[in-house]
């Protein structure tokens, strides 16, 4: 039992509280310089994580309900990255709140919090709670935007429907309680080995079937993604960007201790399931995308086809697999928040959320023009980006399990057809860039300088991962060697 | 950095020093790409010069590997792997030089350069790259690599009312086309067992222990097909002649002249030697489909308006003899092949580059519109005159000596083929680009056109140049093809050894069998 | 070598104007000239001071596996002989067309195609494989299709010039096949390794028939016989001749092709290009006569049906360059039925003779055409014989040549090939020969009368005055050979080379004057006679007549001759109805079945379904809850009550 | 008769079906959001029943973690129902639908 473990996050919620006291001595004006603040914060933490763990061995903390490992690490840090990123994002977008920017960024801390917690949740308590400390928040940032109807309206939406799924998750829970009489992953993953008359209670089938519910929520995959394109399109930016990477990635964490730690003999149960879901997600997302204009909306439907693409490597239930949803994860992050920064000043410039609205980009500003060209391009999965590693590390694994079973075929086939699909759109949204007939305004964008790094960071990262995939597969690899998978 | 690897990194790298440059130092970025260019032909004929046809191991010269990713876990191992033989080696060379033209005739471009000239640069470095690597992961990479430059390029500097359609037209056909292929490269990948992209290791590999007949029948139609849209093999091809005709200059060169010869390359290389009966189940239907290419198309270019649609048709047509001379599959035929590859990437990039001054100067390609402009333009109009004789087989020039060596390797196999592709090469041919000649070049001088300039010199140079590639191996053929024939027979052997693998079949499928149970019953 | 410096020097002068010198008009014109006057005198080195017996020297010009193609030349006889011709007649031309085409605007232009086609025929006549020979066949039409569009901005030339090159594809698509059989089924292309080869095989093609029944699925009622081969072997090469030589039915392109200038018309249209598919069967002769091979019958009867439609059809051309290219056809057709007759030595030794006075007539025809300031038509000539005596008398020569007046050098050939078709007991043959001898004479005659005898009918006529020297003296050359060819023993020559019915033994030009009486009485009479009477009934009908009396006598007869037969209607019609409906099918099913109808469709269709699914975000709050539910509810049901997955 | 395990089971699933079709069927915001509460507490109940039954306190510390939670999320939820009556003056889901398609 040591709590030193939980440094970092507590590093974090202190770093929300100081923000919030901070508030009250700065004036209005210079609100955003907190923002700034915050973004050091993060970076020092982040950098922090580097010399206190290694994750090499596994610690446990709280009567085992809390883990720290390669697994836990990884996305402690990815989480840290991706909140660097918002932050900055939400400190140039911050001068749009007419009140509680600090409150913003603090709250953006807060669900860091819960999100690192989750990246080391060893336990359906502590699943829960840091599910909910990450919902409950977002809630928040959802409905940041008082005064804008969609903004609330997106909040309700997402606080009713995150709610209804809660409740699933909860009621899950208890029932996977009542049959196995523990909550300890680890506790339950040896029940379940050395009573396998266990594994075929359908009460507790129906209770983890409930709790994946409650994860498959947060990814968004088919069928639970009804929420996603309503509340991506309605809220903040920054918290959509967000929304997109880190709560997806929370919810990729929790399903994979889900699966890896707690139910690894139950879980070649869900394999028909999973590879549905994909399947369904992928086209879902990306058939819908294709006559989407509002660019925010368009990529919440394209982030329901992540999803699927995701969890294709939880379908093949591997190593190889879990590795490449990791890989695919880092790609999807400097991606989508290189694509959403540069959304989110294209939408303050033109005051619409359009596709139109990129008309001219290319000559009002060249960096902005060929980030999100970049980020499509990555998105779509296509050389030298990290997009198509991530896609073809999935894809790979795919194939690979085609020799066991030829279903694995079909679902190779569908990817290929969502990719061939998302390429239409995400090429609408270049030309939108380079070549719309109707250029309004060529009024130059000025950027801010932490943008323009924010910016360089994910170009850098997209073409280091797409270029240079060795450390980083291999940093993935060890991560999810804690894994019960083959 | 070797001499092989400069070829196609040098482009790259001019690419990111033109990213470097601000946009108003126009000349200064023309200049770097036009030097990078030259520079990269300079080292390719320098390759080529310095390449001997004395035997080596594995075939392959200018070999140069490192590792790249190789993460033992996942047994995944990509390593950067370079080499060339015969039949890669006249595709640098005359990826070199097109590219070298292409940058010439950019002068049209007059907005957006510095992208512009970064996406051809890329492109460039991407198609010698894709030829260059023997690794099949870096093989598709730099293909994708040099790919998405072309959609760019088609819908930002291309011409035409339905550019956008072609854009979006192009992209999907040729997107599919790719990743078809790549599905057969992972395929082929896990299937050979050998766990690597590395070419030389998977024929190794393949050569002790071919590819289980149940994976070969369905690995080896990917390929065909995933390739084959890349190629525009019939009835794959409307994206062709919509698209260059729409493309710029530049890019139709690039791409009907190099890019496309991607797919026929890989096929040579990788889906015939590796799926001999793979491929023996389907050379037929390949020998029948490209007399799709050879007279249909031959057939809907004699009805084009527009110049552009007719080579756009005509260059598809063309890629049937190079499908017939792998269908063949003997060694004249297959060399002709790659001949003709090597002689249509000129070709191609000839007329287009024609086609294009011709349109920078009269502002349209309709056939009606234009007429009597030989008069006015000696030059353009001569070296157009030559490129449409040499595109209708006209001894002299290269393509002539490849499309004799198909006719005479397919000959043997498929007659009757061979009988009506003699005719749609001789009389079809022959009729379009006549039709060409005498609705743009002949009749009476029209009035519009009275004021017209010749190419000045500096126009001229690529069209020289590329005239005087085709005809210096259209009189001296063996420069090439005693390069090329010790390269092609180690693949008609592979390609032969069918009988090897049904020997060896059964144990195969029992083996294979085997692994996938105890893949199945993994510990839970 | 010096066969090779013949072959290039024209090459090198064409290259030279049309990269260096094209300004340099005088300079270009010498160059050209120069190149073909240095081929003639090797050329008549190698003729006096090289053995008979063939030399035969290759380069390797490409080799892959059991495919060896060399670039190299076959000399004997038959080349030696084709080399004078060609060089000599061409020089002629070169020069007078220094003349012809003076203060033309591409004045180099000319001189360098002129030059390129010299190289080309000279490369079919020295090939010493049927590879070589295709590759100079394909460079001669090519180099035919710039000269007779040399004046492309007239629609006539430009389509003259398309319509011969495709033509000429056609027969050349038959060539290649035949190349390719031969390759197939004698695994060679060289003519020597062919020859010996062949002698001995009785049946060369039955290595083919098998593989080849396998091909058209061999059936108890069809089989492939290896004589069916052979003939087909020997009719696709023919194919490549009927193209070049203007045979029917590829007989159309050579009167179109008079839109060229008149030189060209001499070189090209009359003494060498069209005679290289006469050339070419000579060469193959060893092909065509396989024992079991039908093709000669074939050869002779379409030579004959030649020589007759084409001599119907100049009865009633009023175009003088017309006349000429009809009589040019006819006389072709003796030609090539002299081979088909098993006499290539009489057809060559027509060839020769022909060469010489039919690039003779031509040339004169030039000298008028210009006299009377490019009017071709002879009913708006006259009385020219006065104004213009040189040309007169050369003109006169020519035209007595032509009909077979002894003693000039077109009765010996001509008279040749009647005693051949006599030998062979070809009595129809026969008899078409001496009709088709007395029509020539008639309309060569009723051309003579027209344009030169009587008064003039035109202005321009009247003014015509003496062509300049440049012009003339290349007349007065030509008209030498047209006179002596005959007897100065030139049949005894190619009897060397080739299987000569009559192997005349060279004693003394006397003699040789009186050969063919002594040696055959019967062909020399009737040929005479045919002359008489054809002279007889064009002095009746047209000393001093004004306008064409035919006509009205022979009514719709002569508007059928005038108007070719309707063969040029024919042709396009069967073009129209087959190729271009293809072409437009195929345009049709492109554009709207597989562009349209499939990528439009699937492009549409992926846009609908996703308009379709985006319905389940109505946005309501309700159907979203809803649907929630419902997907765990679907979820738990498929996993707890639908089956285990299986493996 | 004595209360078995499978009654409170079966109160409880009522309890959870109930508040399931209150969200489903209920157009006022406020009731939905109860509705969504009887849910958690339908959990509730199960927990505790089964945390009496095989005698393991976990589960009712879990019932305070979410009791603790659902709290935070009632708190916040109402601000913002308010805040969304406050825009429209209007607390029934079908004035929600502006964002849609």
């Amino acid at each position: 039992m040591n709590a030193s473990l939980i440094v970092l996050e507590l590093a974090v919620v202190c770093l929300g509280l100081i923000l919030l006291a901070q508030d009250l001595y700065t004036p209005a004006k210079e609100r955003r310089t907190l923002g700034y603040g915050a973004v050091l914060g993060v970076a020092v933490i982040l950098l922090y994580s580097f010399f206190a763990f290694d994750g090499n061995e596994t610690l446990y903390a709280f009567g085992n309900a809390y883990v720290l490992d390669g697994l836990a690490l990884w996305f402690k840090r990815f989480f840290l990255l991706a909140a660097l990123l918002v932050l900055i994002m939400a400190a140039e977008y911050s001068d749009r709140f007419e009140a509680g920017q600090s409150e913003f960024f603090a709250l953006i801390l807060f669900a860091l919090a819960g999100m690192m917690f989750a990246a080391s949740a060893n336990d359906f308590t502590l699943l829960f709670v840091s599910l909910e400390l990450i919902t409950v928040t977002f809630y928040v940032l959802v409905s940041f935007l008082r005064r804008r109807v969609e903004s609330l309206e997106a909040g309700v939406k997402y606080l009713i429907l995150g709610a209804l799924s809660s409740g699933f998750l909860v009621y899950g829970i208890a029932l996977v309680f009542g049959v196995s009489g523990t909550l300890n992953f680890n506790e339950l993953a040896d029940k379940l080995t050395n009573h396998p008359a266990l594994g075929h209670k359908s009460l507790l089938f129906t209770g983890l079937l409930l709790v994946f519910v409650g994860l498959g929520f947060k990814m968004a995959i088919v069928p639970f993604q009804i929420w996603a394109p309503d509340v991506y399109q309605g809220s903040p930016t920054p918290t959509t960007a967000f929304l997109s990477v880190g709560s997806k990635a929370a919810g990729v964490v929790l399903l994979m201790r889900l699966l890896g730690t707690a139910i690894p003999d139950l879980a070649f149960k869900l394999e028909k399931l999973l590879m549905t879901m994909a399947g369904l997600s992928i086209l879902y997302g990306s058939l819908c995308a294709v006559p989407q204009r509002n660019l925010k909306r368009l990529l919440g439907y394209s982030s329901i086809a992540s999803a699927g693409y995701l969890l294709l490597g939880f379908a093949v239930m591997n190593k190889s697999g879990s590795s490449a949803v990791l890989y695919y994860l880092a790609g999807y992050l400097f991606t989508a928040l290189a694509a959403f920064s540069v959304i989110a000043i294209v939408v303050r410039e033109a005051g619409a959320e359009d596709i139109d609205s990129l008309a001219g980009l290319a000559h009002r500003s060249p960096l902005l023009a060929a980030t999100l060209t970049l980020a499509m391009v990555s998105l779509a999965g296509i050389p030298p980006l990290a997009g198509f590693f991530g896609k073809f590390l999935l894809l790979k694994a795919v194939v690979a399990e085609g020799i066991r079973w030829s279903a694995y075929y079909w679902l190779f086939a569908v990817a290929v057809a969502g990719v061939l699909v998302s390429l239409y759109y995400y090429f609408n949204v270049v030309r939108a860039i380079y070549w719309s007939k109707n250029v309004s305004d060529f009024k130059p964008i000025s950027l801010s300088l932490p943008t323009k790094f924010a910016l360089a960071i994910c170009i850098v990262g997209m073409l280091w991962l797409g270029l240079y995939p060795g450390n980083a597969l291999e940093l993935a690899v060890e991560a999810v060697k804690s894994l019960k998978l083959v | 950095m070797s001499l092989l690897s400069a070829i196609f990194l040098l482009p790259l790298l001019a690419a990111l020093v033109v990213l470097c440059i601000p946009r108003n130092y126009k000349f200064v970025i023309r200049l770097i790409s036009l030097g990078a260019t030259f520079a990269a032909m300079l080292l390719a004929l320098a390759l080529f010069a310095r390449y001997d046809a004395a035997p080596v191991e594995n075939g392959f010269k200018f070999v140069e590997r490192h590792a790249w990713v190789s993460v033992s876990a996942l047994k995944l191992d990509i390593g950067w792997h370079l080499g060339v033989d015969g039949i890669n080696l006249g595709l640098i060379v005359m990826g070199a030089i097109v590219a070298f033209a292409a940058a010439c005739v950019s002068r049209e471009i007059k907005r957006l350069e510095k992208e512009y000239y970064t996406l051809l640069l890329v492109m460039t470095g991407g198609i010698l790259g894709a030829f260059a690597s023997l690794n099949l992961f870096f093989f598709y990479f730099f293909h994708e690599l040099a790919l998405v430059p072309t959609f760019i390029m088609i819908g930002v500097w291309g011409h035409g009312e339905n550019r956008n359609y072609a854009t979006f037209k192009i992209t999907i056909y040729l997107s599919l086309g790719a990743l078809l292929a790549l599905a057969g490269l992972i395929a082929l990948y896990l299937q050979s067992g050998a766990n690597t992209f590395d070419l030389v290791e998977l024929t190794k590999k393949v050569k002790s222990r071919p590819l289980p007949l149940a994976a070969q029948s369905f690995i080896f139609p990917l390929l065909l097909f995933g390739f084959g849209i890349l190629v525009s093999l019939w009835p794959f091809h409307t994206w062709a002649p919509l698209g260059y005709g729409s493309a710029p200059t530049a890019t139709a060169m690039l791409h009907a002249g190099v890019l496309k010869k991607f797919g026929l390359y890989g096929l040579l290389r990788v889906g015939i030697p590796l799926m001999p009966d793979g491929a023996g189940a389907w050379l037929e239907i390949l020998a029948l489909l490209c007399l799709g290419n050879i007279v249909y198309c031959g057939l809907v270019a004699m009805r084009q308006k527009d110049l552009n649609l007719l080579i756009g048709n005509s260059s598809v047509a063309h890629m049937g003899f190079i499908f017939l001379g792998i269908a063949s599959l003997n060694l004249v035929g297959v060399t002709g092949a790659v001949v003709v590859m090597v002689a249509h990437g000129f070709l191609a990039a000839l007329t287009f580059g024609l086609s294009g001054a011709l349109r920078e100067k009269t502002g349209t390609l309709e056939l009606e519109k234009l007429g009597g402009l030989l008069r006015q333009i000696p030059f353009l109009g001569a070296a157009l005159v030559m490129a449409m004789l040499a595109g209708c087989g006209l001894p002299g020039f290269a393509n002539f000596v490849g499309e004799a060596m198909v006719l005479f390797g397919s000959w043997r196999v498929f007659p009757l083929v061979t009988t009506i592709a003699a005719w749609g090469a001789l009389i079809i041919g022959a009729v379009y680009m006549l039709r060409a000649i005498r609705n743009i070049l002949h009749g009476p001088g029209k009035p519009e056109w009275a004021e017209l300039q010749d190419a000045s010199a500096w126009v001229k140079v690529p069209f020289v140049l590329l005239l005087g590639a085709l005809l210096l191996l259209g009189i001296w053929p063996r420069l090439l093809i005693d390069k090329i024939q010790p390269s092609v027979v180690p693949i008609i052997a592979m390609a032969e050894a069918k009988s090897a693998d049904k020997a060896v079949r059964p144990s195969d499928l029992k083996k294979g069998a085997e692994d996938a149970k105890q893949r199945a019953v993994r510990p839970r | 070598m010096s066969a090779l410096l013949v072959l290039l020097l024209p090459l090198l002068a064409a290259a030279g104007i049309a990269l260096v010198w094209k300004k340099d008009e005088e300079f270009s014109a010498q160059l050209s000239i120069g190149a073909i006057a240095l081929g003639f005198v090797l050329s008549l080195g190698l003729f006096a001071f090289t053995p008979a017996k063939p030399q035969e020297f290759a380069f390797n010009w490409l080799a892959v596996g059991d495919l060896k193609i060399s670039f190299g030349f076959l000399l004997d006889p038959l080349s030696k002989l084709m080399l004078l011709v060609v060089t000599g007649v061409g020089l002629m031309i070169h020069i007078y067309s220094r003349g012809y085409l003076h203060g033309d605007r591409s004045f180099s232009r000319y001189f360098a195609s002129l030059s390129l086609f010299t190289f080309s025929m000279l490369g079919i006549v020295l090939a010493n494989n049927l590879f070589m020979m295709f590759v100079f066949w394909e460079l001669v039409g090519v180099s035919s299709y710039l000269l007779i569009g040399f004046w492309f901005e007239k629609h006539s030339a430009a389509d003259a010039a398309k319509k011969a090159f495709l033509t000429n594809r056609v027969g050349d698509f038959g060539f290649i096949l035949g190349i390719l059989l031969t390759w197939l089924a004698l695994g060679s292309l060289n003519f020597t390794e062919l020859a010996s080869a062949l002698d001995g095989k009785a049946l060369p093609f039955a290595s083919l028939v098998e593989p080849l029944n396998r091909l058209v699925g061999s059936t108890n009622w069809w089989t492939v016989h290896p004589n069916v081969l052979a003939t087909l072997v020997g009719l696709l090469l023919f194919m490549g001749a009927m193209g070049k030589s203007a045979q029917f039915p590829l007989h159309v392109w050579l009167p179109d092709a008079m839109e060229g200038p008149t030189p060209v018309s001499a070189l090209i249209h009359a003494a060498t290009m069209v005679a290289a598919g006469v050339f070419m069967l000579c060469r193959i002769f060893f092909l065509l006569e396989i024992p079991g091979s039908h093709a000669l019958e074939f050869i002779a009867w379409t030579g004959g049906v030649t020589a007759l439609l084409a001599a119907l059809m100049a009865l009633q051309q009023n175009d003088i360059k017309r006349i000429l290219a009809y009589s040019t056809l006819s006389q072709l057709g003796y030609m090539v039925m002299a081979v088909g007759l098993h006499a290539p030595g009489p057809a060559m030794f027509h060839l020769t003779t022909h060469a010489a006075f039919k690039a003779l007539l031509f040339l004169g025809a030039g000298s008028v055409i210009l006299a009377c300031h490019h009017e071709q038509n002879i009913w708006k000539m006259g009385g020219l014989h006065d104004a213009m005596p040189r040309t007169w008398w050369t003109f006169r020569w020519g035209t007595l040549a032509l009909c077979g007046v002894w003693p000039f050098a077109g009765f010996f050939s001509k008279d040749a090939i009647l005693a051949s078709a006599l030998e062979h007991k070809n009595i129809p043959l026969f008899v078409l020969g001496v009709f088709v001898a007395g029509l020539t004479t008639f309309y060569m005659s009723r051309l003579v009368l027209v344009a030169f005898c009587g008064n003039a009918r035109s202005e321009a006529a009247s003014h015509a005055h003496e062509s300049p020297g440049v012009m003339t003296w290349p007349l007065v050359a030509l008209a030498l050979p047209t006179l002596l060819a005959g007897a100065i023993g030139i049949d005894a020559f190619i009897a060397k080379a080739l299987p000569s019915e009559h192997p005349s033994p060279n004693e003394g030009l006397l003699n040789n004057l009186f050969a063919p009486f002594n040696h055959n009485i019967l062909a020399a009479g009737f040929g005479l006679l045919a002359v008489v009477a054809g002279w007889q009934l064009a002095r009746t009908l047209y000393t001093n007549a004004m306008s064409d009396p035919l006509p009205e006598k022979i009514g719709v007869f002569a508007k059928m001759a005038r108007d070719r037969f309707y063969f040029d209607e024919l042709y396009a019609w069967l073009i129209r109805v087959t190729q271009e409906t293809l072409a437009r099918l195929a345009d049709w099913v492109d554009r709207w079945i597989i562009a349209g109808f499939v990528v439009r469709g699937t492009h549409g269709t992926t846009e609908l379904v996703g308009r379709v699914l985006r319905l389940v975000q109505t946005g309501s709050l309700q159907t979203y809850a809803f649907l929630f539910a419902a997907g765990v509810v679907l979820v738990l049901a498929w996993q707890l009550l639908g089956t285990s997955p299986t493996h | 008769m004595n209360v078995g395990l499978e009654h409170y089971l079966t109160v409880s699933a009522m309890l959870f079906c109930l508040g399931l079709l209150g969200v489903i069927l209920r157009r006022n915001v406020l009731v939905i959001y109860m509705s969504l509460e009887l849910m958690l507490n339908a959990a509730n109940l199960a927990l505790v029943a089964f945390s009496r039954f095989n005698d393991n306190l976990t589960g009712q510390t879990m019932v305070f973690f979410i009791i603790t939670v659902a709290a935070a999320e009632v708190a916040v939820g109402l601000a913002l129902i308010v805040a969304l009556y406050r825009k429209r003056q209007s607390a029934h889901v079908e004035d929600l639908t502006s964002l849609k398609l």
